[in-house]
């Protein structure tokens, strides 16, 4: 079990979690929770290969995670003001009722 | 001041511009219209002079300027224009009468409410006039000579609320059309034989020696010669649009339109414009003179047409009561005058004659113009008469007038030209009837000028109308004295004695000669004048206590000639009961098949069609559309169940999402992807 | 321009901390309970009965239990029993004492009416503040023994006061004593005049007790 | 590098190195790390623990002495017992929780303010050779520590189950969130400048003088002066103290976030307020001021950490007397100050170090239009900027006063 | 494996775990922000400090805070924050779900080879970040700072509440 084979059990393991609260938790604003939970299992594997990986490429890993961080944070904050914009219209946040977006 | 051949487009360019500023202006422009008129008139003539200058410098040569008018595939079509002689004299007569008329309508037609419009069709006219004159192809003159008819048929039938002058206004249109149609036949001949209509084109042209020789010496059906039966066709157009012997019926119609109109058009210009034709086309016209085998050269068919023609005027004016009527058939005979000169020989003399008619023609219409609006547009002679102590200026102008017309000796231009054809018709060596032809002429011509002059002027008003007419203003009375000028003194320049204008018209310097050489013809002339005079003075010079309705003294005399003179010899009977018939037999053949023939064929194939579109209706409906729906249908359902997975809940998206994942990725596990 | 504001406060108290050490007329505080404050002589807090000799205090006292001022005073807040026996007082000439005199101090409201309405200069304003005690009631009704204090403690609250009052009595004592010398006189020159009526009643002469 | 240059170093510069390679010289190697980092820990706490101590005594002394009054001299001899005083009345007095209020968070918000205000410390180099961690990435470290103090007032606000203290947080929130801006762009020209992120190269940065007397201070280039000024404004209500202390005003909120606390973690708050400003000021030194470097060569022989503390007292100093001076802000001033004003101004100083750094090879005259240039970007703006803001506020005139 | 990276696992992972079961939505946020801080530790850890330190600012600096100010703002009722336990239905798919993830990557993670790890940790330092982001990466840099004003501005106008215009003081 190599620290390399470790870490990607570990975000994979973070990947699953955010999953799980992304999928059993109805409110909209848990959701978008487990999806940075997602992201930032993500940013775990990036930063794992960097330093586990004999890669070639100097520290393109870290630059991607700045990125990625950088790119989430963006997200995140317009994803909380359309929540916010979501509860002012339904009055509430619970996502299986937000459904008139719908084929 | 020079105007080489290729600036002779501006000389028709200008009215031409008058005429569409003339179209733009609204009815309220009258002084623009006008104006724009009468500016390029003077403009044309000034240039007109400017071309004279440049073609008597050398009154032989043709100076042409051509150009590519368009091009249809390889077939190049050039026209061009000409400037010689002819072109430049005609050109100088049309504009300054043309200049002085325009100056006459702006009185006459001053209370008229379309005076826009009229100067209008008049800057058209001149514009087309012109350009026939400059045009160096026959195409081209052919396009100015459907123009000039167009121009004719608005102007005639400018006051078109008056059925008679619509109907006059259509006659007129119809028989030149028919003449035109001889004209097209003969130069589409040309143009099939000769490949171009350009007439002098350094060599090539179609009036130049090369092609003439080739003409000549083809033969046709009948043994024509090429150029005879070409020439003849082409001198169809000119008995049409001149008013000869068969188709002269619509000149005395075209009366109806406004004087100054009748004036230009059927006096001075555009009848002439036949006479110019044959004179430009001379050459193709004497090609075949040499040729013995041809059983008839062209120029001698001219010369028939032309004599009877001038008899037949001569004839029926006498007996005419209509001012314009008169004058009409007088300009008639005088035609018929000009086609004898160009059939004996001598287009010279012809030409001659035509310009010095032209001056005294417009005189006398514009006099008659002048009695009538002072008239209270009264054109009948016998409910006029006694204008002569009312209108002073207009009945001395109308005296040279007739005197001009009548041929009075020495003093009047009439005599002048009217001696040299009488000169070329003795010439003749074919026959020496058109001699006598135009010696009865002479003398009927006085007769009824007289008649004319005597029954306007002389005895007393015999109706209210006549009573109350007074003299015209100064831009009526100008024109017609100016006119009176040119009647006497234009005609020194043709005399024997000086013939400058022969010999700058024909290139060939004619030596003078004094005119007592062989005066035996002069004297002749002079004497059939005073008789003709004289009698036309005996029979209605003293008549006292005549009125409206009093009998026509001739009429007294000989009641069964005078009735046919009247009735124009009824050749509109005639061909009314002849075409006219077979006009309305043709029509209603085609009325008849075309309703019962042609309609059932196309209400069969409606039927046919409608017995179709049911099949087909039927068709559809059961085979199509069944099968249709349920295709259309089953995609439905299937768009349902997807859409149902579609249910807009977030939380099933994911899931789906993150089984998908999944089954792909054992795909690739176990698919052994390494 | 922006900020010259806040530099020009800064200045001042930047000014004001070092003025603090230096310049006595900006350290004003006292260190209150070593250092007692200078109380104005016009301060007054309750009031307090005068004795002439500090040593006799409840002996010399000068009240005579006349409850002008229990009457006068406006909470009601003294209480005067009168003694049945008399003592001779300053003057020697005996006088009613109060064998009780208690200030309710929680009520009296410190107007010094009763200073004003003693005739006999019995009862003075205290200039003493501190007066907090535990028990809310018993302790601050004061009695006779807590009220009086000698005359120089008097001196030493209300100086001039003390001064005036001690003046106007020594005038009345001459006073007194003139008038007894002349009556004396009077009556050795005339001994022959009628019995006056009773004795007149013996105005208030006192010698006071001069003690600095 | 340290071995090199203990030799040199005077025995008073070396002797806390010494002290800790004595203390852990006695461990066996794999422990010395683990031990020597202790060492620093406690060092830095006991050390900042009495400045904190010490300063809140000093700060009511101070403001007394400016209000003309003694301050606190009643306990110890000059009120020196103060603080330990304050300390016992903090943990005898009773901690009482609100009924409703979320236990865990309400106990978690002191302890988590109080940890992350320390961890600023780690990263300040006290002296030539006093710095606890030695990170590439030191500024970054130091900001990021900075932002995590947001969580816990919010944590105190939300766990104390009151409207009041929830919309005290909230405003404190906004004001922390909106003064970070300008403190971290600020902080950006002597990055750039300095061309690294680790403190102990930023003040090797700053060593040297020139003409003599003049130091390399930052504080003393254009941009430097006006990056100080803002810095220390921003670090001013970053800490939440004088014209900026609105979450715990007094007159408003009674006191704000805290309002629900009591005893050793209302205590424990003004601890990690003071720890706060502290760091936010030992980071204004180490940035500006040239850290541990002694301003005249010829005082080169005190020990480093001497001067650095001298600064850092001199900037508390100035804290207090800033409390002393300037009345509160209003919250839409507070706001518009930071937004309309500190921002742009930052920016400019940013824009304005750039070009310090573009032409800092330019000599002789050059160098005079390098400064004018400079000086102009950073007057200029602050005037302009001033005056418009200011527009509508004429100063106020009493009437009746 | 080493003992620290354990450590950091347990940490992650508990309060990931934590959070998704807390019924109490603010306390989810705050054991997720301790959670993100153990993402940050394992940067430190692999010896990325920047990006570390980057994490802590981004997320526990910035993204909590709009987290928790985005939950206050959509005003539930403390009770209504109590009660939100997941429906059992919808919480068995998810776990079902994330099993299945985390088993299938798992699987994969231990089927690929991977060559050995290198012996040095590769060394990143500032100064080298700054030159690869403004060298290579500047254009990307760029348009990240336009991305964020755009997500800025853009969360601004969809949370703001659209407040009839003020009308114009007179």
């Amino acid at each position: 079990m190599s620290p390399l084979q470790g870490c990607l059990l570990l975000s994979a393991a973070l990947f699953s979690v955010g999953l799980v609260i992304a999928l059993a938790r109805s409110n909209a604003i848990l959701v978008l929770l487990g999806i940075e939970l997602m992201l930032n299992a993500a940013n775990l594997n990036f930063i794992a290969f960097w330093r586990f990986h004999s890669g070639a490429a100097p520290a393109t890993g870290v630059i991607f995670v700045l990125f990625a961080i950088a790119v989430a944070a963006a997200e995140a904050a317009v994803g909380l003001a359309l929540v916010i914009a979501l509860y002012r219209h339904q009055k509430n946040l619970r996502l299986q009722e937000a459904t008139r977006l719908r084929g | 001041m020079q105007l080489s051949a290729t600036h002779l487009w501006m000389i028709p360019a200008l009215p031409l511009l008058a005429a569409a500023i003339g179209s733009l202006t609204p009815r309220g422009g009258r002084k623009l219209a006008a104006g724009a008129a009468i500016a390029a008139m003077i403009g044309a003539f000034v240039l007109s002079c400017g071309a004279l200058v440049t073609a008597l410098a050398q009154p032989a040569v043709h100076a042409s300027a051509n150009f590519t008018w368009f091009a249809l595939g390889n077939e190049v079509v050039r026209v061009g224009w000409l400037l010689d002689p002819l072109t430049a004299f005609m050109a100088v007569m049309v504009t300054f009468v043309g200049t002085l008329i325009f100056i006459f309508s702006l009185g006459y037609m001053k209370e008229d409410r379309n005076f826009t419009r009229f100067f209008c069709f008049l800057s058209l006219f001149a514009a087309a006039m012109l350009g026939l004159l400059v045009a160096n192809s026959l195409l081209l003159l052919f396009v100015c000579w459907e123009l000039v008819g167009l121009a004719s048929y608005l102007l005639i039938g400018f006051w078109f609320h008056k059925p008679a002058a619509a109907a006059a206004a259509k006659k007129a249109f119809l028989t030149t059309r028919i003449g035109d149609l001889g004209l097209l036949l003969g130069l589409l001949w040309l143009y099939h034989v000769r490949g171009s209509l350009l007439c002098y084109d350094g060599g090539a042209g179609v009036l130049e020696q090369g092609s003439l020789t080739a003409l000549a010496g083809t033969t046709v059906a009948g043994g024509f010669a090429l150029s005879t039966a070409i020439g003849l066709l082409i001198f169809c157009g000119a008995i049409g649009k001149s008013g000869q012997f068969p188709l002269h019926v619509w000149l005395p119609d075209a009366m109806e339109g406004p004087t100054p109109v009748s004036a230009l058009i059927h006096a001075a210009t555009m009848v002439a414009a036949g006479v110019f034709l044959v004179a430009r086309v001379y050459p193709l016209m004497l090609a075949d003179q040499a040729l013995a085998s041809v059983p008839v050269h062209a120029l001698t068919v001219v010369a028939g047409i032309g004599a009877i023609t001038a008899l037949l005027g001569a004839a029926i004016a006498v007996a005419q009561n209509d001012i314009k009527r008169v004058l009409a058939f007088s300009t008639v005979s005088q035609l018929g005058y000009m086609m004898l000169a160009l059939g004996v020989g001598s287009w010279v003399a012809a030409i001659f004659h035509l310009l010095m008619h032209a001056f005294f023609k417009a005189l006398l219409f514009l006099g008659a113009g002048s009695v009538i609006h002072a008239a209270h547009h009264e054109q009948d002679v016998r409910r006029l008469g006694g204008l002569g102590r009312r209108m002073k200026a207009t009945f001395a102008t109308f005296a040279v007038g007739t005197m001009a017309l009548a041929g009075v000796p020495f003093l009047f231009s009439g005599f002048w030209s009217k001696e040299a054809v009488l000169h070329a018709a003795h010439a003749w060596p074919v026959s020496s009837l058109p001699l006598l032809v135009g010696l009865a002429a002479v003398v009927l011509t006085a007769f009824y000028m007289t008649r004319l002059i005597t029954g306007i002027f002389l005895g007393a008003p015999r109706t209210d109308a006549a009573a109350e007419a007074h003299e015209n203003s100064a831009v009526m009375t100008g024109p017609l004295l100016i006119l009176a000028a040119c009647a006497i003194g234009l005609g020194f320049i043709g005399t024997p004695a000086w013939p400058w204008l022969q010999s700058n018209l024909g290139g060939i310097v004619v030596e003078p000669e004094s005119i007592w050489e062989a005066p035996g013809l002069m004297l002749l002339s002079i004497g059939l004048v005073v008789t003709g005079l004289g009698a036309g003075w005996a029979v209605y010079g003293r008549r006292r206590n005549v009125n409206a309705s009093s009998v026509d003294p001739l009429a007294q005399a000989a009641p069964g000639l005078f009735a046919v003179l009247a009735a124009r010899l009824g050749f509109d009977e005639f061909y009314a009961a002849t075409f006219g018939r077979l006009n309305t037999w043709v029509a209603a053949l085609a009325d008849g098949l075309d309703r019962r023939v042609w309609d059932s064929l196309v209400s069969l194939l409606a039927r046919a069609g409608e017995f179709s579109g049911v099949l087909n209706r039927e068709a559809d409906e059961d085979i199509l559309n069944r099968g249709f729906d349920r295709t259309s249908a089953t995609v439905r359902g299937v768009g349902q169940t997807y859409s149902r997975a579609q249910a807009g809940e977030t939380h099933g998206y994911l899931r789906t999402v993150a089984l998908a994942f999944v089954v792909f990725a054992l795909v690739l596990l176990l698919g052994g992807v390494r | 321009m922006l900020g010259s504001g806040i530099l020009q406060g800064l200045l001042v108290t930047a000014k004001n901390f070092v003025g603090s050490f230096h310049d006595p007329a900006r350290y004003t505080t006292l260190e209150y309970p070593e250092v007692k404050p200078a109380l104005p002589e016009a301060y007054r807090n309750f009031p307090f009965l005068v004795c002439d000799n500090a040593t006799d205090p409840l002996g010399t006292l000068r009240c005579v239990a006349c409850q002008i001022c229990e009457k006068e005073c406006p909470p009601q807040c003294i209480y005067i029993e009168k003694s049945r026996d008399k003592k001779p007082d300053a003057t020697g000439k005996p006088q009613i004492y109060p064998a009780v005199f208690a200030i309710d101090t929680s009520v009296c409201m410190s107007c010094q009416i009763c200073v004003e309405v003693c005739p006999f200069d019995a009862i003075k304003m205290d200039q003493v503040f501190e007066v907090a005690t535990t028990d809310r009631y018993a302790a601050l009704l004061l009695d006779r023994g807590q009220l009086t204090k000698p005359n120089t403690y008097f001196h030493t609250i209300h100086p001039t006061e003390a001064a005036e009052v001690d003046a106007r009595l020594a005038a009345d004592r001459q006073a007194a004593e003139e008038k007894a010398r002349v009556a004396a006189l009077a009556k050795a020159k005339a001994p022959a005049a009628p019995q006056a009526p009773a004795a007149p009643v013996a105005k208030r002469d006192q010698t006071p007790e001069s003690a600095p | 590098m340290i071995a090199a240059a203990l030799t040199t170093d005077s025995f008073l510069e070396r002797l806390p190195v010494l002290a800790r390679d004595t203390v852990t010289g006695r461990l066996p190697e794999s422990w010395r790390w683990m031990a020597g980092s202790l060492l620093e820990i406690i060092a830095i706490l006991a050390g900042f623990g009495l400045l904190f101590a010490y300063l809140t005594l000093a700060e009511r002394k101070i403001l007394g002495r400016i209000q003309n009054r003694p301050g606190p001299n009643r306990t110890g001899w000059f009120g020196l017992l103060q603080p330990f005083a304050d300390g016992v009345k903090a943990l005898t007095k009773e901690d009482v929780v609100p009924a409703g209020a979320d236990r865990v968070l309400h106990f978690l918000a002191p302890v988590v303010l109080v940890a992350v205000s320390l961890l600023g410390f780690a990263v300040l180099p006290f002296g030539r050779h006093l710095v606890a961690v030695e990170l590439d990435t030191a500024v970054l470290y130091f900001f990021a520590a900075g932002t995590a103090t947001e969580l816990a007032v919010f944590m105190a606000g939300w766990a104390s189950h009151n409207k009041y203290s929830l919309l005290a947080a909230m405003r404190a929130l906004a004001q922390l969130i909106s003064y970070e801006l300008p403190l971290l762009l600020s902080v950006v020209p002597v990055v750039l400048v300095a061309g690294t992120l680790s403190t102990t190269k930023i003040v090797a940065a700053q060593g040297g003088w020139s003409l003599g007397f003049v130091p390399h201070w930052h504080v003393f280039t254009p941009w430097g002066a006006a990056g100080f000024v803002l810095f220390m404004v921003a670090a001013l209500a970053e800490s939440n103290r004088s014209p900026f202390d609105l979450p715990e005003a007094e007159s408003e909120l009674i006191a704000g976030h805290l309002t629900e606390y009591s005893g050793f973690k209302y205590a424990l708050f003004f601890m990690a307020e003071y720890f706060g400003m502290c760091a936010l000021s030992g980071m204004a030194v180490t940035l500006f001021l040239g850290g541990w470097g002694a301003p005249l060569a010829q005082l080169e022989w005190i020990p480093s950490y001497a001067w650095f503390t001298a600064k850092l007292l001199v900037l508390l100093l100035g804290f207090i007397w800033i409390r002393a001076t300037l009345p509160r802000l209003r919250l839409d001033q507070l706001m518009k100050f930071a937004w309309k004003f500190l921002v742009p101004l930052t920016l400019l100083n940013l824009a304005n170090a750039a070009g310090w750094s573009l032409t800092a090879g330019w000599t002789g005259p050059l160098q005079l239009v390098r400064w004018a240039v400079a000086l102009a970007l950073v007057a200029v703006p602050f005037v302009v900027l001033g005056r418009t803001l200011s527009a509508g506020s004429a100063p106020r005139t009493y009437r009746f006063a | 494996m080493t003992f620290t990276f354990l450590i950091l696992a347990v940490i992650i992972l508990g309060s990931a775990l934590a959070a998704a079961l807390r019924p109490n939505l603010i306390h989810c946020a705050l054991l997720l922000v301790v959670s993100w801080l153990g993402v940050a530790g394992f940067y430190l850890w692999a010896g990325a400090e920047f990006v570390a330190f980057a994490q802590v600012l981004v997320y526990v600096g910035a993204l909590s805070m709009v987290v928790l100010f985005a939950v206050l703002l959509t005003r539930q009722s403390r009770a209504e924050l109590r009660v939100d336990a997941p429906e059992t239905r919808r919480a068995v798919w998810a776990v079902i779900a994330g099993v299945a993830v985390s088993g299938v990557i798992g699987a994969a993670v231990f089927a690929t080879k991977w060559d050995p790890a290198p012996v040095t940790a590769p060394e990143v330092t500032v100064r080298g970040l700054g030159l690869e982001l403004m060298g290579a990466h500047a254009a990307a840099l760029l348009l990240l700072g336009v991305l964020l004003t755009a997500a800025l501005l853009g969360a601004v106008v969809l949370a703001a509440p659209d407040r009839p215009e003020k009308e114009e003081k007179s």
